[in-house]
């Protein structure tokens, strides 16, 4: 599966970029689960973070969600806006 | 248009949002605005940097406004966020509420501030005269 | 100087009272805004009068400014008040406390506008299209 | 006793005026609470009030003060900024 990930904030940096064209080793039932555990694994900095959340098409995705190629997706590490 | 909402990488105008929410049936306005404090947990700060998923940013402002006008009844809600370097003394956010009557702008405006650092996608990186670090994002 | 005060005729300015309480050590500003509603107990309102008891009131408010700073550990707490003729929209009175973290402003704001209401000499009259009335004055 | 009497609100249009200068028919040891009665019996609209609160010398005085024609008193009918 290939997918299209947005990284902000401190995930930026640990990814290296702003937006990554990734081929994931997963099938099509693949969930955000899946994705986090790849990223781990792929970049075992992202483990320390306090949270990492996935955004699918601008909106928090759960664990179980399947994940969708044809949509933006964004990694979210802690927020501290405001 | 009762809910006005900006992430923009000028300056805040605080009389702007005011005039935003301004409303002849309100009879009370709380307003928010957070500051670049100079000392944080013990350390000077330099400048702040703000980073926003603006799309999804501006939709979960939305979200916030839109339940705290239904839920404490106001007549008009503004959220602006900053994004960008932001100096000592500069406004990161500022939120605006407007009530027929004072309690409702006070909790909405509270609920609206709580709310956004839980969920609005936006981070801020503290730079200091010996290092940096994007805020709450490791233990 | 960490309290102003002002009672004035001419109409209030939100951003100087934002940049009066500024301060490098604040993180939050909550400044509260009073506006003349058009509408009040289903009547609706032509104008308002305040009248104070300056010298007096002036007192009443720096005591309220000066426990706010204290209970709540402010940076900097302004309050200014209108007095004469006032149209639907305008501003009576402005409420402006900075302080550290957000919390404080916000309970802070909100303890010295219940209690300017309870204690400060300052009269309301509300003028209607069919007579007037001191708010409060009667049963 | 003489004293010069500041009326604002509600009060000053019972009184017919800001300031006042009345000559009471107190004695030397009065109270705010005499005053407050010689002047619901001269200007009975007054006891219609929710409340009739005295100052004197600018500060909230109490039931039981005595009156102090020196100082400035004023009349505070409930009050109702901002």
């Amino acid at each position: 599966m290939n997918v299209n990930i947005l990284a902000f904030g401190i995930t930026k940096e640990i990814l290296g970029s702003r937006s990554l064209n990734l081929d994931l080793p997963l099938d099509n039932g693949a969930t955000v689960e899946d994705l986090r555990e790849y990223l781990f694994e792929k970049y075992p900095e992202l483990k320390k973070l306090n949270s990492l959340g996935i955004a699918q098409g601008t909106v928090y995705a759960q664990d179980d969600d399947r994940l969708n190629p044809a949509e933006e997706i964004a990694l979210i590490p802690p927020v501290s806006g405001g | 248009m009762e809910i006005d909402i900006i992430i923009s990488d000028q300056p805040l105008d605080v009389q702007s949002c005011l005039n935003k929410v301004a409303d002849n049936a309100a009879g009370g306005i709380d307003i928010f605005v957070g500051t670049v404090r100079e000392w944080t947990r013990g350390r000077k700060v330099v400048r702040l940097e703000f980073e926003a998923y603006e799309k999804m940013a501006v939709q979960e402002m939305r979200k916030i406004a839109e339940k705290a006008v239904d839920e404490y009844e106001l007549c008009k809600m503004a959220i602006y966020h900053r994004v960008g370097r932001l100096d000592i003394g500069e406004i990161p956010v500022i939120i605006a509420a407007s009530a027929p009557h004072r309690g409702a702008a006070f909790e909405a405006c509270r609920y609206a501030i709580d709310t956004l650092k839980e969920t609005v996608p936006i981070w801020k990186k503290e730079i200091f005269s010996d290092g940096e670090v994007w805020v709450s994002a490791t233990p």
